[in-house]
C-alpha cells in the first residue's frame, strides 16, 4: 500500500529546515516557519497515530521498490506513538525557542539544525531498514552536535568533546553490528532479517552481532557503564536544545535498543541478566549523581539516566507485564524531562543561575508558575496520579512476577532518591528565600507579555500532556499494551512489511 | 605562498577538473562516479585555486558563498525524491523521460537527485574548508 | 590556425564516420589523412603556421621522450649503482619564456625531465631555480635548456 | 586473503581504541578516522569479496552475465564514508575551536570545574 | 606462460617490491617533506597498480579510478607544502 | 463518595486562580466544606451501624483493576467522621489563626487537598487506589509541612517528612503489587476473601514487611517516628489535624484495613506487638524530657499511635474495641491540645513549658479546653479517654497470651508517661503565677478558643454516653477489621476490677511524675547525651555515608576524563564478547572457501599495517596525518583490489580533503604530541585493552566468514539495474534509487556538519548574550 | 602468447621497472632534492608505460583517451606539486647533500630580492 503519509512529518521538518535555510538573516520567519512546521507535523502525527491505532501496522516502500529490496518506512503502534510524542515535544521546545535562544544562535542556524534533528528522530522512528536507521541515527548525532557547540562557549566545548567521542564510538559499534548482520544474512531489511536471523544455525554469531547493537544502543542510551557522555554535556548548551536532548536523544537509543532486542534478537537467558544488571546499575548510578548534584541541569541528566534503568529493566524482564511498564515510561519520560530542561531554562530566565546553591525565593514571587512547575516535578517522581507513577506498578510487578528482586529494590531505590531530590530542588530552588548576597539577574520580568506567554506556553502543553497521560492512564495503558503485544509476536510487523511471504 | 607556477596550473586544472566532475556526475549511472564524486572532484577544483590565488580570491571568483549552493543542491535533491509524490507514487520512486537523450542516456529524477547531491556536496566541502581557512589566514 | 586545427579534426570525424569504426588508430589515421589533404589544399595561404607547427610539436614530443629515456637511463644507473656520480646543484636560468603559458609549459618540462627540478620563479618572473642533477658546467647546462627545450618550445607556442 | 584482512581490521580496530584513550585530542580524531577505516573494511569482507569483478555493467550488456562482486556494501561504506568525512570535518573544527579557546590539546584540562556552571 | 601469469609474477611483484621500498622511505622520513614526496610516489605507483589491475583482469572500469586518482593526487602534495610554508 | 474527594480537589485548584478572594477572614467560610462532608458521613452512620457497607464504582484505569471503586463500612466512617468533623474546627480555627498570612489562599488550598486525600486513602475499597491517595497526603502534607517555607528548618522537616513516608510509600506499593500479584485483585473486598492465599504463600513474610514498612513509616513507628517531631515545625493547625488526627492515623488505618487480609498470622502479631510495644514506650518516656510544648505532643502522639499498633498487633476483638474508641478518644483531646498550645504560642510567643504558666488569668476558656483534653488525655473518669484507657488494659488481660502480664505492664508504663505529659501539655501552662511579661497577653479572636473547647466538650461528652460512639462507630469498625458483625455495649461503669485498679494506678503515677518531673532545660542536655544512640542519629549516618559513598562514586566513574569513559565502554564491550566467543565454542576455518593471497593484495596489507604502525607510534601530528592519508590510499587501493572502483574514487577524494582539513586546522597547533606520554603502565594497559578489542573484533568476523551467505538482494539488484533502474553502475543505481533515502538524509548530514563548522568558526557568543 | 601480448609484456615490464627504479632512487638518494627530482620523472614515465599498454589491450577508443588523460593529468600535475614541495622544503631549510656544488638560490635569498 503507497502511503507517503507515513513520511509525511519527515518531509514537513525537511522543507521547514529548507525554507529556514533560505532565509538565514530574517530569525522571526524563521520562528513562524519552525512553530508552524512543528504544529503541521503533530496534525499529521496525530493523524498517523489514530490511522494505526485504528488501522493497524501502515508500511510504505521509498523508491517503490518492495520490500527487503528497497527502503521500507513501517508505522506501528510503537513507532507512531514516538513519533507523535516527538512531535509534542518538538512543538514545545519550538516555541520555548522563540525567547529562549538568542538571536545570534538563531543567525547561525539555530532552526535548521533544530528541525533536522527533529526529521531524524522522527526518520529514525519510522524507518524498517537497519542501515538506513543508521543514518537517522547520524542526522540526529550531527545536528545534535552543532546545536551542543552553537554559542561555542568553553564548556559548551568541553562537553560536545566528550560527547562527540563517545557517540562516535557508539555509531562505530552499530555500523560494525550491521557489516556483520549483512554478512550473515545479506539482508538490511529490519523484518526480512528477523525471519532470516532466525535460521541462522550458528547461533552465538547471531550473540555476538547482539553484543554490537547492544553497545551501540547502549551508549546512545546511555545505559551503565556506557551513560557517560550524558552528564559531561547536558548541562552545556541552551535549555531550549538541551530539552530536545534531555528528553529525545537518549530516548532513540531505547527506542532502537527495543526494536533491535524484540525484532532481531530475542534476548537468551544471558541477555536478559545483563539487561538487569545493566538496569540496576543504571538506576543507581543516576540515582547517586542526582544525589550530590546542585546545577539542575547536572541533577536532570543523572535523573535521565537513572530512569533509563527502569524502561531498560523492562526490557530484561522482557515479559509482557516489564515491556508494558518500560513503553508507558518510555511516553512517560520523554514529556517529562522535556519539559524539566525547559523549566531549567525558565528558571535560569528567572533568576540567571542554574546552581541551587544561589537560587530561591522563585515560589514567592512567581507562585503560579512555581506550581505549574512542581506538577511536572512530581510526575517526574511518580506521585499517584500523575504519569510516573503507572509504569512504576507494570515494572515493579513484572520484576516482582519475576522474582528479580534486585530490580525491584533499584526500582524502589531509584524512584526514592528521585522523589527526595524533587523535593530537595523544590525546597532550594522554590521554597527558599532568594539568597541574600546573590545578586538576582531577572530576564524574565522584563519580557513582553507575548514573549513571556511563549515561554510558560510550552510548559503549560507538556504539562498538560503530563497530566492526560497519568489521569488518563487508561488509554496510554491500551496503547502501551498492544505496543508490548507488537514487540512479543512480530509476526503482524514482517507480515505487514513483506507481504506474506 | 603565491607561487606563479602553481597559479597558472591551476588555470588550466580549474576548468578541466569541472568539466571532469560534470562527466563524472553524468555518468555516474553509468561508470563509476555520480553526485558525490563528481561534487568532490568540482570542490577539490576550487580548493585548488584557493590554495594558488588565496582563499579570499576564490571566494571572489564564485561570486555567491559557498554555504549558499548547500540548501539549492538540497531542494533540487529533495524536489527529486518528492516529486513521485505528486504522481500517486511514493516518495523517492524514479520517473523517467521515455527516450534516451545521446551523451547523457535516460534523463529522470535519479539524475536530478545525483545533481542536488554534487551541488550539496560542493557547498559543504568549500563551505567547511573555506571557513576555516579564511578564518586561520 | 585554429580554423585549421577545426577542420582537421572534422576531416578526422568523417573519415571515423565514413568507416563506421572509432577505433583510436582509425581515428588517427583520419586525422594524418586529413592533415595531409589540408596541406595539400593550402600550399598557397600565406598562413603557414598551422602547417609547420604540427611536425614541430610532433618532432618535440619525440625529443622530448627522447631526453626523457636518456636522462632516466642515467639515473637509473645512477641509483642501482653503488656509488653517487651526481653533483646536484641549484642553477639560477634565465628565462627568455614570458607569457604564463610559456613558462609553466617549459617548467613542466624541464621538471619531468630526470636530472633537473624547479624549485622556483623569480617575482618578476625573468628566472628559474633549477634543481640539477649532473651539474657539471653550470654556463654549459643553461645554454643546453636555452637552445634545447625553450628554444624548440618557443617556436612552436609563438 | 580473508585472514589477512580480518587480521588488518584486528589491527584497525585495536589501534584506533589505543588512539582514541590516548589524551591527545589530535589522536583521538586520528583513533575514530582508523576505526571508521576498519569498520568500512569490516563491512566490505564480511559482504563476500570478489576479484576484479566491479559490479558495473559492461556497455553491451543489460544484465550481468559473469558474478560480480555485491554492490549493497559498497553503498553502505561508500554512504558511511561520506558521512564520517562529514563528522570528522566538524570534529577536527572542534579541535581547532578548543585549541584556540584552551591553548591545548591535552583531553585530560577539559574539565572545567563545576562552580563555573550558570 | 600466459599474459596473466606474466603480470602476477612479473610485474605485481615489482610493484609491489616498489611500493615496499617508497613505504621505507616514507617510515624513514627523516623530514616531514620527505613523507610527503613518498605518499605522492605511492600514489604513482598506485595508478600504476590500478592500471596493471585493470590490464590483468580485463576491467577498462578501473581506470575511472586512475584518472581520478592522476588528477587530485598533487592536492595532497600542496596542502603539505602549503601547511609547512604556513607554519614557518 | 466520589464526590466527597472530589470536592476537596476542586476547590483546592479553584483556590489557585480565585485564592486572592480568601486571603481574608472570608477564608472561614470554606470550612463549610468539611462541615458539608461531616454532615454526609453522619448521615450514613445509621446504615452502616446496622451493618451495611456502601459501595460506589467508577470506571478510572480498567486495564490495573483500578477504578474509583470506594467502600463505606465502619472503619472508613469512624475516620471518616474524625477527618472531616475534626477538618472543619481546624478550618475555622486556622482562619483565625493564621489571619493575615499572606499565603492564606495557600493554606486552604494544601488543607482542602490533604482532606480529600485523606478521606481518599480511608474511602478506597482498592489498595492501589488507597495507595494514590496515600502518596498525595504525603505530598500535601509536605506542602504543609513547609508551609513557613521561608525558614531554613521548616523545610528540613518538610523534607525529612516527605523521604521517610515517602519511602515507605514505595515499599509499601511493591507490597502491594505483590499481594495484587499473589491473590489475582486489587479490590479490598475480593483480597479479604483471598486472604489465605496470602497467608500462606511463601512470599508473604515479604509483603508483610513491605506493606507494614509502609505504615509505620506513615504512623512514625520506632525507628521511623523521628519525622514527626520534626514536623512540629508546621502551623499548629497542621500539626493538630495532621499529626493528631489524620494522617499518621494513616498508618493505623492502613494496619486495621489489612487485618483482614494479612493480619491473623504470628508474624504479623508479634510484629506489631513488637514494634507498637517499643514506640509507645520509647516515645512516653521521651515525652517527659521535652520542653517545647509541641515536643511533648508529638512525642505523645508517637507513644499513642504506638499503642494503636500494639492493640491491632494483638487482634482480639476486645483489642479492636479498644482501638476503635482509643483513635476517637485520642483523636479528639490530641486536636483540642495542639489547638490549645497554638493559641498558646499565638498569644504569648513561646511555647516553652519551663516559662509558661499561670495564663489561666488570662486565657480563661482555652484553660478550661485545655484542662479537659488534658482530663481526657489522664483518662478520668467521665471522659473518653477514660473509657479509652479501659478498654486497652481489658485487651491486654483478656490476651491470653503467656506474656499478657508483660503487654499490660508496658501498657501501663506508657500510660503513666501519656497522662503526665497530657497535664504538662494541658495544665501546666495554665497553673501556679502568672509569669509578668504574661501579665498583658489578650484574649484571642472566639474563632479561635472555640474549636478545642468543642472538641475538649466533645471528649467528655461521649465520655458520659460512650455507647453512643461504641454503637454506631467503633462496632462498625471492629466488625470491619473482624468481619463478622460484634456486639458490646461500652460502659463508663464496669465495677470494682483489675481494670479500675490499673486505672487508679496509672491515674495516680501520672499525676504525682507531672508533679515531680519539672521540665528544664537541663534534661534536654540529658537526653541529648543519648543522641548519637538514636535511630534518628542512626539515619542521619546513614545517610551521610549513603552521600559519600555518592560522591565518592560519581566521581570514580564519571571523573572528567574521556578516556576513563572510552576505556570503560570498551572494557565493557570486551567483557561481553569474551563471554559469547567462549559460550560459542572452538572456531574453525573453512581454508577451502579462502581466496588465494596475490602478492600485491599481501603488500598492501602490510603497508597499511606499516601506515597504521606509524600513525600510531609517532610523536608528530604531520607524520601521524601522513600515516592516516597512506592508511586511506591503501584502502582504496585494496578497493579496487576487490572490484569496487566507485569506493576506491571516494575513499581517495574524501582521504585528500581530509589531508587538506586537517593541514588546514593543524598549523597552528604544535608539532608535536608531548601530552601522549603518559605513565608507562597506563600505555601498556590501554594497548592491551585496544589489542584484545581487536582480537575480539578479529574472531568475530573469522566466525562470521564461516556463516554462508544469502545474496538473493544484491542478485535482485543485478538483474534489475538496467531494466527497471535504467542504469548500469548498480553501486550508483543503489545508491540514488534502491536506497535513494540513504543518500538524500546523507546528504543533509554533510549539510550539516557544513552549517556546524560555519557556526562553530564564525558564532562568537558574546558574555552579555544570554541563552 | 600473440604479438600483443609480447608486446604488451615488454612495456609494463619496462613500466614497472620504472617506477622500481624511482622506488630504489627513493630510498637511496642522499637528499631530499635528489630523491624528489628522481621519482617525479620516473613515476610519471612509469605509469606512462603502462598505461600505454592498456591503451593497446582495449580495443576501445574511451579506453584508449581515458589512459591519455591519465598520462596527461599526470604530467600536468606532478612537476607542479614537485615544484611546491620542492620550493616548500628550501625555505624551511631542509638540508642538501654534503656534495651540493653549487646554490644560486640561496645567493639570491640573501640579496633579499627573493619571496617574501
Ligand atoms: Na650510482
Ligand atoms: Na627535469
Amino acid at each position: 500500500m503507497i502511503d507517503n503519509h507515513i513520511v509525511a512529518t519527515v518531509l514537513v521538518h525537511l522543507f521547514t529546515a529548507l525554507a529556514q535555510l533560505l532565509l538565514p538573516k530574517k530569525t522571526v520567519p524563521q520562528m513562524i516557519l519552525s512553530i508552524a512546521g512543528c504544529l503541521l507535523s503533530f496534525l499529521l502525527a496525530l493523524a498517523l497515530f489514530m490511522k494505526v491505532y485504528s488501522g493497524g501496522i501502515l508500511t510504505m516502500n521509498a523508491a517503490n521498490w518492495d520490500a527487503p529490496f528497497g527502503i521500507v518506512f513501517v508505522a506501528d503502534l510503537f513507532s507512531s506513538t514516538m513519533v507523535l510524542l516527538t512531535s509534542v515535544a518538538a512543538l514545545a521546545v519550538s516555541i520555548f525557542s522563540a525567547v529562549g535562544v538568542g538571536r545570534a544562535r538563531m543567525l547561525f542556524g539555530y532552526f535548521p539544525i533544530f528541525h533536522f534533528l527533529i526529521m531524524g528522530l522522527n526518520g529514525a522512528f519510522l524507518t524498517g531498514d537497519i542501515f538506513n536507521l543508521y543514518v537517522w541515527f547520524e542526522v540526529v548525532i550531527i545536528s545534535s552536535f552543532v546545536l551542543l557547540t552553537l554559542g561555542g562557549r568553553i564548556p559548551q566545548l568541553e562537553g560536545a568533546v566528550k560527547y562527540m567521542a563517545m557517540n562516535i564510538l557508539a555509531s562505530m559499534f552499530f555500523l560494525t553490528g550491521i557489516g556483520i548482520l549483512y554478512g550473515i544474512t545479506g539482508s538490511l531489511n529490519m523484518a526480512d532479517l528477523s525471519l532470516k536471523i532466525a535460521q541462522v544455525e550458528d547461533r552465538s554469531v547471531v550473540n555476538l552481532t547482539a553484543i554490537f547493537f547492544l553497545v551501540g544502543f547502549g551508549i546512545k542510551s546511555a545505559v551503565f557503564p556506557l551513560y557517560f557522555w550524558l552528564p559531561s554535556s547536558y548541562h552545556t548548551p541552551p535549555s531550549a536544545v538541551a530539552a530536545v536532548f534531555g528528553g529525545l536523544l537518549t530516548k532513540l537509543g531505547l527506542y532502537a535498543l527495543f526494536r533491535c532486542f524484540t525484532l532481531l534478537f530475542v534476548p537468551d537467558d544471558f541477555a536478559q541478566t545483563v539487561f538487569i544488571i545493566i538496569a540496576c546499575a543504571t538506576i543507581l548510578t543516576g540515582a547517586f549523581g542526582a544525589l550530590i548534584r546542585t546545577n539542575i541541569r547536572r541533577v536532570l541528566s543523572y535523573l535521565i539516566v537513572c530512569h533509563i534503568g527502569f524502561v531498560v529493566g523492562g526490557l530484561g524482564l522482557c515479559s509482557k507485564t516489564a515491556l508494558l511498564g518500560a513503553v508507558f515510561y518510555l511516553i512517560h519520560d520523554i514529556i517529562v524531562k522535556t519539559n524539566l530542561f525547559l523549566i531549567a531554562g525558565l528558571i535560569r530566565q528567572l533568576r540567571g543561575t542554574m546552581n541551587m546553591g544561589k537560587l530561591g525565593g522563585i515560589y514567592a514571587e512567581y507562585p503560579k508558575i512555581s506550581l505549574l512547575i512542581a506538577i511536572v516535578l512530581f510526575s517526574l517522581v511518580g506521585i499517584p496520579p500523575l504519569s510516573g507513577f503507572w509504569p512504576k506498578i507494570y515494572l515493579i510487578e513484572a520484576a516482582l512476577m519475576s522474582k528479580s528482586y534486585a530490580f525491584t529494590a533499584s526500582v524502589i531505590l531509584g524512584s526514592f532518591i528521585t522523589l527526595f531530590v524533587v523535593a530537595k530542588l523544590w525546597s532550594e530552588v522554590f521554597w527558599k528565600d532568594a539568597v541574600v548576597d546573590e545578586v538576582i539577574v531577572d530576564n524574565f520580568k522584563p519580557l513582553k507579555t507575548g514573549r513571556k506567554f511563549l515561554m510558560i506556553l510550552p510548559i503549560g502543553i507538556l504539562a498538560s500532556t503530563s497530566l492526560f497521560i497519568g489521569l488518563n492512564a487508561e488509554f496510554i495503558i491500551q496503547v502501551a499494551d498492544r505496543i508490548a503485544n507488537e514487540m512479543i509476536d512480530t509476526t503482524p510487523y514482517t507480515s505487514a512489511v513483506l507481504g506474506n511471504k | 605562498m603565491k607561487s606563479p607556477i602553481l597559479q597558472s596550473a591551476s588555470r588550466y586544472l580549474l576548468p578541466i577538473l569541472l568539466l571532469f566532475s560534470v562527466f563524472l556526475l553524468l555518468r555516474g549511472h553509468y561508470y563509476p562516479g555520480g553526485g558525490f564524486v563528481g561534487g568532490l572532484v568540482a570542490a577539490i577544483a576550487f580548493v585548488l585555486h584557493s590554495f594558488a590565488f588565496g582563499t579570499a580570491e576564490s571566494m571572489k571568483m564564485l561570486k555567491y558563498k559557498p554555504s549558499a549552493i548547500i540548501p539549492v543542491g538540497l531542494i533540487v535533491a529533495a524536489i527529486a525524491m518528492f516529486l513521485p509524490v505528486l504522481f500517486g507514487l511514493p516518495v523517492m520512486t524514479g520517473l523517467w523521460i521515455e527516450e534516451p537523450i545521446p551523451v547523457v542516456g535516460m534523463i529522470g529524477s535519479a539524475l536530478l537527485f545525483d545533481i542536488g547531491v554534487y551541488l550539496v556536496v560542493i557547498g559543504v566541502v568549500l563551505t567547511i574548508l573555506f571557513t576555516i581557512s579564511l578564518e586561520t589566514h | 590556425m585554429i580554423k585549421h586545427l577545426l577542420m582537421n579534426l572534422l576531416l578526422s570525424f568523417i573519415w571515423v564516420a565514413l568507416t563506421g569504426s572509432l577505433y583510436f588508430m582509425n581515428f588517427f589515421f583520419g586525422f594524418l589523412l586529413g592533415f595531409s589533404v589540408l596541406w595539400i589544399l593550402n600550399r598557397s595561404e600565406e598562413d603557414h603556421r598551422y602547417f609547420t607547427r604540427v611536425p614541430q610539436t610532433i618532432m618535440f614530443i619525440f625529443f622530448f621522450v627522447y631526453e626523457m629515456i636518456v636522462a632516466n637511463l642515467q639515473v637509473a644507473y645512477d641509483v642501482i649503482t653503488p656509488k653517487y656520480f651526481f653533483k646536484p646543484g641549484i642553477v639560477r636560468y634565465p628565462l627568455q619564456a614570458d607569457t604564463d603559458v610559456e613558462i609553466s609549459i617549459l617548467s613542466t618540462i624541464i621538471s619531468l625531465t630526470p636530472g633537473t627540478l624547479i624549485l622556483d620563479i623569480s617575482e618578476d618572473k625573468k628566472w628559474l631555480y633549477i634543481h640539477v642533477m649532473y651539474l657539471g658546467d653550470k654556463e654549459r647546462f643553461i645554454q643546453r635548456i636555452k637552445n634545447g627545450f625553450e628554444k624548440r618550445l618557443l617556436a612552436i607556442l609563438r | 586473503m580473508e585472514l589477512l584482512l580480518v587480521f588488518l581490521i584486528g589491527a584497525l580496530y585495536a589501534s584506533g581504541v589505543y588512539l582514541i584513550l590516548r589524551r591527545s585530542m589530535v589522536r583521538l580524531l586520528l583513533g575514530i578516522i582508523l576505526l571508521g577505516n576498519g569498520t568500512n573494511i569490516l563491512i566490505f569482507l564480511l559482504g563476500t569479496i570478489t576479484k576484479g569483478k566491479p559490479p558495473v555493467m559492461a556497455a553491451n550488456l543489460e544484465v550481468f552475465e559473469d558474478i560480480y562482486a555485491d554492490p549493497i556494501p559498497q553503498a553502505l561504506i561508500l554512504t558511511a564514508i561520506v558521512i564520517s568525512f562529514g563528522l570528522t570535518s566538524f570534529a577536527i573544527v572542534l579541535l581547532k575551536r578548543v585549541y584556540a579557546l584552551l591553548g591545548t590539546d591535552d583531553l585530560d584540562t577539559l574539565n572545567t570545574p563545576q562552580e563555573e556552571d550558570i | 606462460m600466459t599474459l596473466n601469469l606474466y603480470f602476477d609474477y612479473v610485474i605485481f611483484p615489482l610493484l609491489s617490491v616498489s611500493a615496499i621500498l617508497i613505504f621505507i622511505r616514507l617510515f624513514k622520513g627523516p623530514d616531514l617533506v620527505d613523507r610527503v614526496i613518498s605518499i605522492d610516489l605511492i600514489i604513482t605507483t598506485g595508478i600504476a597498480v590500478i592500471t596493471a589491475i585493470s590490464i590483468r583482469s580485463a576491467q577498462p572500469v578501473f581506470l575511472d579510478v586512475a584518472v581520478i586518482l592522476a588528477l587530485i593526487a598533487f592536492l595532497g602534495t600542496i596542502a603539505f607544502s602549503f601547511y609547512l610554508d604556513k607554519q614557518k | 463518595m466520589l464526590f466527597t474527594i472530589l470536592i476537596g480537589l476542586i476547590t483546592s485548584c479553584l483556590l489557585i486562580p480565585l485564592g486572592k478572594y480568601f486571603r481574608s477572614p472570608v477564608s472561614v467560610a470554606l470550612a463549610l466544606l468539611p462541615v458539608i462532608l461531616f454532615g454526609y458521613f453522619v448521615y450514613h452512620i445509621p446504615q452502616v451501624s446496622s451493618g451495611e457497607t456502601l459501595y460506589e464504582s467508577t470506571k478510572w484505569v480498567p486495564s490495573l483493576g483500578i477504578n474509583f471503586d470506594f467502600r463505606l463500612d465502619g472503619l472508613s466512617l469512624l475516620f471518616s467522621l474524625l477527618i472531616t468533623g475534626i477538618g472543619s474546627l481546624i478550618f475555622v480555627y486556622a482562619s483565625s489563626y493564621l489571619k493575615g498570612h499572606p499565603y492564606l489562599d495557600r493554606f486552604y488550598g494544601y488543607l482542602c487537598l490533604f482532606m480529600s486525600a485523606m478521606l481518599g486513602v480511608v474511602l478506597s475499597d482498592n489498595i492501589l487506589l488507597l495507595f494514590i491517595f496515600w502518596e498525595l497526603t504525603s505530598i500535601s502534607s509536605f506542602f504543609l509541612i513547609g508551609f513557613n517555607n521561608d525558614s531554613a528548618v521548616s523545610r528540613k522537616s518538610a523534607l525529612t517528612a516527605l523521604s521517610m513516608t515517602g519511602l515507605g510509600g514505595f515499599l509499601l506499593l511493591a507490597g502491594m503489587v505483590l499481594i495484587g500479584e499473589m491473590a489475582g485483585t486489587y479490590s479490598i473486598g475480593e483480597l479479604i476473601n483471598a486472604s489465605g492465599v496470602i497467608t500462606e504463600h511463601p512470599l508473604y513474610p515479604l509483603v508483610l514487611g513491605l506493606v507494614l514498612m509502609g505504615a509505620f513509616t506513615k504512623s512514625a513507628q520506632f525507628p521511623f517516628h523521628f519525622w514527626l517531631p520534626g514536623a512540629m515545625k508546621a502551623p499548629t493547625p497542621v500539626s493538630a489535624y495532621l499529626h493528631s488526627a489524620t494522617m499518621v492515623k494513616a498508618g493505623i488505618f492502613l494496619m486495621a484495613r489489612f487485618t483482614p487480609i494479612l493480619g491473623g498470622t504470628p508474624l504479623w502479631s508479634y510484629t506489631l506487638l513488637i514494634v507498637g510495644g517499643v514506640t509507645m514506650l520509647y516515645a512516653a518516656v521521651h515525652s517527659l524530657f521535652r520542653t517545647d510544648l509541641k515536643g511533648v505532643l508529638a512525642y505523645s502522639t508517637i507513644a499513642v499511635l504506638g499503642v494503636l499498633t500494639f492493640l491491632i498487633g494483638l487482634g482480639t476483638e476486645e483489642a479492636f474495641i479498644a482501638a476503635g474508641t482509643f483513635i476517637i478518644a485520642h483523636a479528639l483531646y490530641k486536636a483540642s491540645l495542639f489547638l490549645v498550645t497554638g493559641v498558646i504560642d499565638y498569644q504569648t510567643g513561646t511555647r516553652d513549658i519551663t516559662r509558661l504558666g499561670g495564663l489561666r488569668k488570662v486565657l480563661f476558656p482555652v484553660f478550661v479546653a485545655g484542662t479537659l483534653a488534658a482530663l481526657s488525655s489522664a483518662g478520668l473518669p467521665f471522659s473518653f479517654g477514660f473509657i479509652g484507657k479501659d478498654l486497652i488494659y481489658e485487651a491486654t488481660l483478656t490476651a491470653g497470651d503467656p506474656l499478657r502480664i508483660l503487654l499490660t505492664v508496658v501498657a501501663v508504663i506508657a500510660n503513666i508517661c501519656l497522662v503526665a505529659a497530657g497535664f504538662m501539655a494541658g495544665i501546666k501552662p495554665f497553673a501556679g503565677a502568672l509569669p509578668t511579661q504574661f501579665a498583658d497577653v489578650k484574649m484571642p479572636s472566639a474563632l479561635v478558643w472555640i474549636p478545642p473547647l468543642i472538641l475538649g466538650l466533645s471528649g467528655f461528652a461521649l465520655g458520659c454516653f460512650p455507647d453512643l460512639a461504641g454503637q454506631y462507630i467503633v462496632a462498625p469498625t471492629v466488625s470491619a477489621l473482624t468481619v463478622e458483625p460484634v456486639e458490646f455495649t461500652l460502659k463508663i461503669w464496669h465495677g470494682f476490677n483489675t481494670v479500675l485498679l490499673l486505672s487508679g494506678i496509672t491515674i495516680i503515677a501520672g499525676t504525682v511524675v507531672y508533679l515531680f518531673n519539672k521540665p528544664a532545660v537541663s534534661k534536654i542536655a540529658f537526653v541529648e547525651r543519648f543522641n548519637s544512640y538514636t535511630p534518628h542519629y542512626f539515619f542521619q549516618k546513614s545517610w551521610i555515608t549513603f552521600r559519600r559513598f555518592s560522591v565518592w562514586y560519581t566521581g570514580f566513574m564519571h571523573n572528567g576524563f574521556l578516556r576513563s569513559y572510552l576505556i570503560k565502554i570498551i572494557i565493557f564491550a570486551e567483557i561481553l564478547l569474551i563471554y559469547e566467543l567462549v559460550k560459542g565454542g572452538p572456531i574453525y576455518i573453512d581454508y577451502g572457501k579462502l581466496i588465494p593471497v596475490s602478492v600485491h593484495e599481501g603488500i598492501n596489507v602490510l603497508i597499511l599495517l606499516g601506515a597504521i604502525y606509524l600513525t600510531v607510534t609517532t610523536t608528530s601530528r604531520l607524520t601521524a596525518v601522513v600515516g592516516t592519508s597512506i592508511i586511506g590510499y591503501a584502502i582504496c587501493l585494496m578497493f579496487v583490489f576487490y572490484s569496487a572502483p566507485d569506493l576506491a574514487i571516494t575513499q581517495f577524494t574524501i582521504d585528500t580533503l581530509t589531508v587538506v582539513l586537517f593541514v588546514f586546522v593543524l598549523f597552528n597547533l604544535p608539532s608535536f604530541l608531548v601530552v601522549a606520554h603518559g605513565n608507562r603502565s597506563i600505555v601498556i594497559r590501554d594497548a592491551l585493552v585496544a589489542g584484545l578489542f581487536g582480537i575480539l573484533l578479529s574472531l568475530t568476523a573469522i566466525k562470521v566468514l564461516q556463516v554462508p551467505t544469502v545474496k538473493d538482494i544484491s542478485e535482485f539488484y543485478g538483474k534489475f539495474a538496467y531494466s527497471l533502474a535504467k542504469g548500469k553502475n548498480v553501486v550508483n543505481i543503489v545508491l540514488v534509487d534502491f536506497r535513494g533515502f540513504d543518500t538524500m538524509f546523507e546528504i543533509v548530514v554533510l549539510s550539516i556538519s557544513a552549517i556546524g563548522v560555519y557556526s562553530l568558526i564564525k558564532l562568537r557568543l558574546k558574555t552579555s548574550e544570554k541563552d | 602468447m600473440t604479438v600483443t601480448d609480447i608486446f604488451i609484456a615488454i612495456f609494463s615490464t619496462l613500466g614497472s621497472l620504472a617506477i622500481l627504479f624511482a622506488a630504489i632512487g627513493m630510498v637511496r638518494m642522499p637528499d631530499f632534492y635528489l630523491r624528489l627530482s628522481v621519482t617525479v620523472k620516473a613515476g610519471t614515465l612509469g605509469v606512462g608505460f603502462l598505461l600505454f599498454c592498456a591503451a593497446v589491450i582495449f580495443p576501445d577508443i574511451s579506453v584508449t583517451t581515458k589512459a591519455i588523460a591519465i598520462a596527461f593529468f599526470l604530467i600536468l600535475t606532478a612537476p607542479v606539486a614537485a615544484h611546491m614541495i620542492a620550493r616548500t622544503a628550501y625555505h624551511i631549510g631542509v638540508p642538501m647533500w654534503k656534495d651540493t656544488v653549487i646554490d644560486e638560490f640561496e645567493t639570491e635569498d640573501e640579496r633579499g630580492d627573493g619571496e617574501e
